[in-house]
């Protein structure tokens, strides 16, 4: 076991694929002798050249195209996209092209293509960097949608991605792109669990609390200030929000029968309506209380110095557990 | 400050300013630049060309008539691009890979298409209308420009593999306003991608004329990206082939990616579900009728004393008998049983799927019993 | 009242707000002499001339961006999207400017764009002609989303839409273009009932029935055929997906107990989702059964020949109805 | 075929392709072709120019300063970018309307600019640092490209409006790969609307030298699209202002969009966030030094005898107080209450909203009894 950090473990990731497969080729921008703007591709450019670790022209439409290109030939290209809010100007590349050209082939042209996405907020960045798009793809059908929290998740979930026949989608929260954590660098994948396995990160009995990404870890802090008050969270790391792992998910709200679901991204049509609905739909009868969101709120991702209030953090959780729970809340007005 | 462009104020003018090898009533003009890459043509070569442009237009009115039979959703019929189509195509080699858009019947018919593979998509049945690997075509581009970036990047696999191929780009001139046309000559002339772009201008895009993209001539924009241009009269099949030979030896050999704006005309409607005759101008089918591309190669043979009434026959028989094939195809299409809608939209399983698909199996299954 | 197609009646609509408006001007692809691919501009170039009603380059990333302008000086653009497919090219200026710039720039610039989607399937179209992209932008805060389902909503709600300071986004359910039905031609705009209303298109008493677009036409047959067996369907068009009016649904849950929601689009994350998870938070203690949801399958739109097979029909809408009830259906396998 | 191109072999020779009025070491140059537009510009203008050059430069150290210090977020240096930003934005008419990128500090000064208006963004405050219609420049763009089209919009309403006003689009060399920036093009050219074109190629884009995205003088893309182009020393803050004049003349009088490519160079880092040791070339930095807008204009007017010590204490006086009213703008500022997040979201009342807001305003004041 090695300790790194998130952004290490993920540069550790690529640099691994790379090895295993000569067709594994990094497009994006910054990549090369920067090592991107996180710093991530470090080194890869020294070690593997121009070939392999390519700077792109600022085009993002240009990166996700050509990449469909290079899959046509038979490569593997793994892609960065500098920041969150900047995949958009890709959206009809990846939408009605990468998502869908293996079934309008009828499986003669595969796209195994990943597109890495530093990701979300909580970093005090200007506008456009502090985005939650995952919604976008787990909506989009052809797609599978990873999210990471970890350093060791993430170097095993990369490399699962970039072997995978499937285009993937790769949050990376970039918020913790500074966290430490073990990792076993030499875990052959064939052992791994699957890339689409939840997690649970912390059992408990009372509610279901699921989540992914740097969300997390204020999961996991509020799973702790609970059972200081003698209520036991079940804390679960969906990992992949496409598909979800509704066996793992409905393994643990059969059990608790109470759940919140919480993340940064706006409610409306999210992940978390998305996991409600299908909860609700496999586990009606063992819910004994409806399920809540603790989300961003439906608006633009605000400036830098009001995130605060638009993150879901470990108090609004609490909230929600509590209105779960039937406990005294900010809506019962008592108490708080 | 920049050189004075001059507009293109009359379209029925523009051919001027074109490169072209034969005049429309046939006459053979010199080109210095082009007559190299066509030194080798003989007779029996150009009468291969005029019956790859007389089997094309039979089978592109075998669609026409297929749609209208309701035996097709849709048709987009090339009628009128017959030259550029099949000059270009022609020009490959087989290990070359072509991206085309979905009016490039042509293409895929020089590229040795089987008759199914014209109808299976605007027949409904697939999603890609042939085996791209067979035919090295990729599936019909419906979306704008989106292939232009998929030669450019297939083109950059052709240079790190250090293959002696090249990919190709069809697009119309609608397309050239897209960003991603524009980001694909940035990204190719980056990376002096082996890539060839061939911009077919039939001056219409559905009704807009290619004047609302453009009043200059579309070829005129590559140079700026720093890629070599040609803009060839796209109703000789001669003057295609050759330019088409220019660009791919000039990609094949290290140079980076060409461009080919080929001026032609679209003689019929957008699609079958296009009226044109609510917005193109009286007279201009009439005048695009006398550059039609397979009269002028039927007049320069006829001239030559290399084109009888027995090798149209000849050509006429295996037209029909093409037309007869793809209707034939058609007709005999099996569309896949309901269950098939769950296949390959991943290449491994995914278990958000297998639910549906076996949900959606038990809900068919409940009909099963009933009369 | 006029009967008159849904497709005129969106005409006159667009003919009404630039007589009432002369900062109405009309954006997009073949719309002039053609009168768009379904012929909905039909006659404006003529009536109005080409700087109201402009043809632009083929390019929609161009069109809305160049809308984005037109708003800063003043206009009210009203863009066509020639088919729902081709929305995504401009994906980025509608989700990182359109649907941004109000909040970024604290309501100095406003950007009343109304952004009309030819929409949806059943039409035996070629790919990306049959898409259903609305929770994409259900999901996007600082947009509107409307779908309409009939000639006099659609003349209304078209109005209102570009009388509406906030952007929206307006789908126009192609299949229904040719059906016909009564308009007030002449209702003044200050009487009618808000854009965000949903309409109870029937009442019932057993289910509620809760969908939009061309889907209210299925839902009505399926409550004529559920009557037929003695269930009482009460059909809700939402009208509205962002927001989404739900005192008008909870009403109705509380009364029911029973929701099925229908839609052609996907599923995952799609706008059923989010309806369900709403209506679970608002009115879990009215359930009787989970809410199910009717949606297209999370495949890309299939080929025209199986479209049928994606498409929610009469009979999966039963089925649903029959699961809500537990009644004998397609998963309990007897009977059905 | 197309003519033959000369790549940009070596940027550091680049700028000899441009239009220059001063040379490096303040010699007037002669250049037929710009000087007709500065014909008037005296010594006190001049004098002026380097005023609002050394302000600004000034107000960046400033920008730096406050980052630092934890005052900001973040902030992008203008730094070497003086001339092309105050030389093209001095050319403006109050009515024009500018869309700048985020390294437009010098525009929005010389739009007027208040103290707080070069942090508010910056500082995380709101998301545009000025009121758009004040200082007729839209917000600061930080999606790359994305501008060029509103830019286009806006003029396009200019014309439809009659208006005697142009709009403004300002981008770097990397924004010219975007899809968007080469749309602009193609509508403006299309519409012919009012609009100019202003890269500033400052030869990086964030870590990538502009040869990544083009090797071919970038200001020869626009004439393929049938817009007239100028290439300037973006250095030379005389050439910049003719230039621009040129531009906003040709615009103005209803010919149609023109485009600027500004040589210049960006002598900081990408942003406070960035590192250019990791990616830029020994030396790079010294020889561009050698090319400081401000030392050239300095250079010219001493020799000239019009610049005193007197002045440029004078000037110093003023950039200091602009940087002190800015940072006392910047520790002022006071940051809005928790509810201001659902502000302004929508013009008009949104059901769905109030109910999030309503609910969070309970939540926030459940916490209100608590120590
Ligand atoms: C992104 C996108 N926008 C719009 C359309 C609708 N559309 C289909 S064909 C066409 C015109 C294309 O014109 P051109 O590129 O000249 O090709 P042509 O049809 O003349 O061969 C349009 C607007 C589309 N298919 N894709
Ligand atoms: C769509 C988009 N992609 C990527 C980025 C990240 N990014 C910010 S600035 C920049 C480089 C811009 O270079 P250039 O256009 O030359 O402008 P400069 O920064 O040099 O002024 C990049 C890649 C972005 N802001 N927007
Ligand atoms: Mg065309
Ligand atoms: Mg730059």
């Amino acid at each position: 076991m090695t300790e790194l950090t998130l952004g290490k473990a993920l540069g550790a990731g690529l640099r691994r694929a790379m090895l295993d497969d000569e067709k594994v080729v990094l497009l994006g921008e910054d990549i090369g002798k920067l090592g991107g703007v996180f710093r991530i591709t470090d080194g890869l450019l020294d070690e593997f050249g121009p070939r392999r670790v390519i700077d792109t022209p600022l085009a993002e439409s240009g990166i996700v195209g050509t990449a469909v290109g290079l899959a046509f030939r038979g490569y593997r290209p793994v892609i960065e996209i500098q920041f969150d809010g900047f995949v958009y100007p890709a959206f009809d590349q990846i939408v009605s092209q990468v998502a869908k050209l293996h079934y309008r082939t009828q499986g003669r042209v595969k796209m195994p293509i990943t597109i890495r996405i530093p990701w979300a907020g909580g970093i005090g960045a200007a506008e456009h960097h502090s985005e939650s798009p995952e919604a976008y793809f787990v909506h989009t059908a052809g797609l599978r949608v990873i999210a990471v929290s970890n350093p060791e998740d993430a170097y095993r979930a990369l490399r699962q991605a970039i072997a995978c026949d499937d285009p993937v989608v790769f949050f990376e929260p970039k918020r913790l792109y500074h966290h430490k954590g073990e990792v076993d660098l030499d875990a052959p994948l064939a052992d791994a669990p699957p890339m689409g396995l939840a997690r649970v990160a912390r059992s408990g009995t009372d509610v279901t609390l699921l989540t992914y990404g740097a969300m997390v870890g204020t999961a996991l802090q509020a799973a702790e200030a609970a059972a200081d008050e003698g209520i036991s969270l079940e804390v679960i790391d969906l990992r992949s929000l496409s598909p979800v792992d509704y066996d793992s998910v409905a393994a643990s709200v059969r059990k608790t029968g109470r759940v919140v679901v919480a993340h940064e991204a706006s409610r409306e049509a999210g992940v978390a309506a998305e996991v409600i609905a299908s909860i609700t739909e496999r586990c009606f009868e063992y819910l004994e209380s409806a399920p809540l969101r603790v989300t961003g709120h439906d608006i633009p991702y605000p400036p830098a110095k009001l995130e605060k209030y638009h993150l879901p953090d470990l108090d609004r959780i609490l909230d929600a557990v509590d209105r779960v729970l039937d406990r005294p809340n900010s809506l019962t007005g008592a108490d708080a | 400050m920049s050189p004075q462009i001059t507009p293109i104020a009359d379209t029925a003018q523009d051919l001027e300013l074109s490169e072209r090898l034969l005049a429309p009533d046939g006459t053979r003009l010199a080109d210095p630049r082009l007559d190299a890459y066509v030194a080798d043509v003989n007779a029996a070569q150009l009468r291969d060309l005029l019956r790859d442009m007389i089997v094309l237009r039979r089978i592109d009115a075998e669609g026409v008539a297929l749609q209208r039979q309701g035996q097709l959703g849709l048709w987009a019929p090339c009628q009128g691009q017959e030259a550029t189509q099949i000059g270009t195509a022609r020009a490959l080699a087989p290990a070359d890979y072509v991206f085309p858009s979905y009016r490039e019947t042509g293409v895929v018919y020089a590229r040795g298409a089987q008759p199914g593979d014209y109808v299976r998509m605007w027949r409904g049945e697939e999603g890609s209308a042939y085996d791209p690997s067979a035919l090295r075509v990729a599936p019909f581009q419906i979306i704008i420009g989106a292939q232009t970036l998929h030669a450019v990047g297939y083109a950059l696999g052709i240079l790190h593999d250090g293959a002696d191929e090249v990919a190709v780009a069809y697009f119309g001139d609608g397309a050239t306003s897209q960003g991603d046309v524009n980001e694909a000559m940035i990204f190719a002339a980056s990376y002096q991608a082996p890539v060839v772009f061939v911009c077919q201008n039939n001056h219409w895009a559905i009704s807009e004329p290619v004047s609302v993209q453009s009043q200059f001539p579309i070829a005129g924009r590559a140079p700026g990206f720093g890629i070599p241009s040609m803009r060839v009269d796209g109703n000789d099949v001669l003057a295609c082939l050759a330019a088409m030979r220019w660009a791919l030896d000039h990609a094949r050999s290290g140079k980076g990616p060409a461009y080919i704006e080929a001026v032609t005309y679209r003689m019929g409607p957008h699609t079958t579900a296009d009226d044109p005759t609510r917005y193109r101008p009286e007279g201009e089918l009439e005048a695009w009728r006398r550059r039609d591309p397979i009269t002028r190669l039927d007049a320069y043979l006829r001239a030559a004393g290399e084109l009888t009434d027995e090798h149209l026959a000849e050509i006429q028989a295996a037209a029909d008998l093409a037309a007869k094939e793809m209707r034939a195809a058609c007709l005999g299409m099996v569309t896949r049983p309901p269950l098939a809608v769950f296949d390959r939209v991943y290449a491994e399983p995914h278990t958000g799927l297998e639910r549906q698909r076996d949900e959606y199996a038990a809900y068919l299954a409940s009909f099963e019993g009933e009369a």
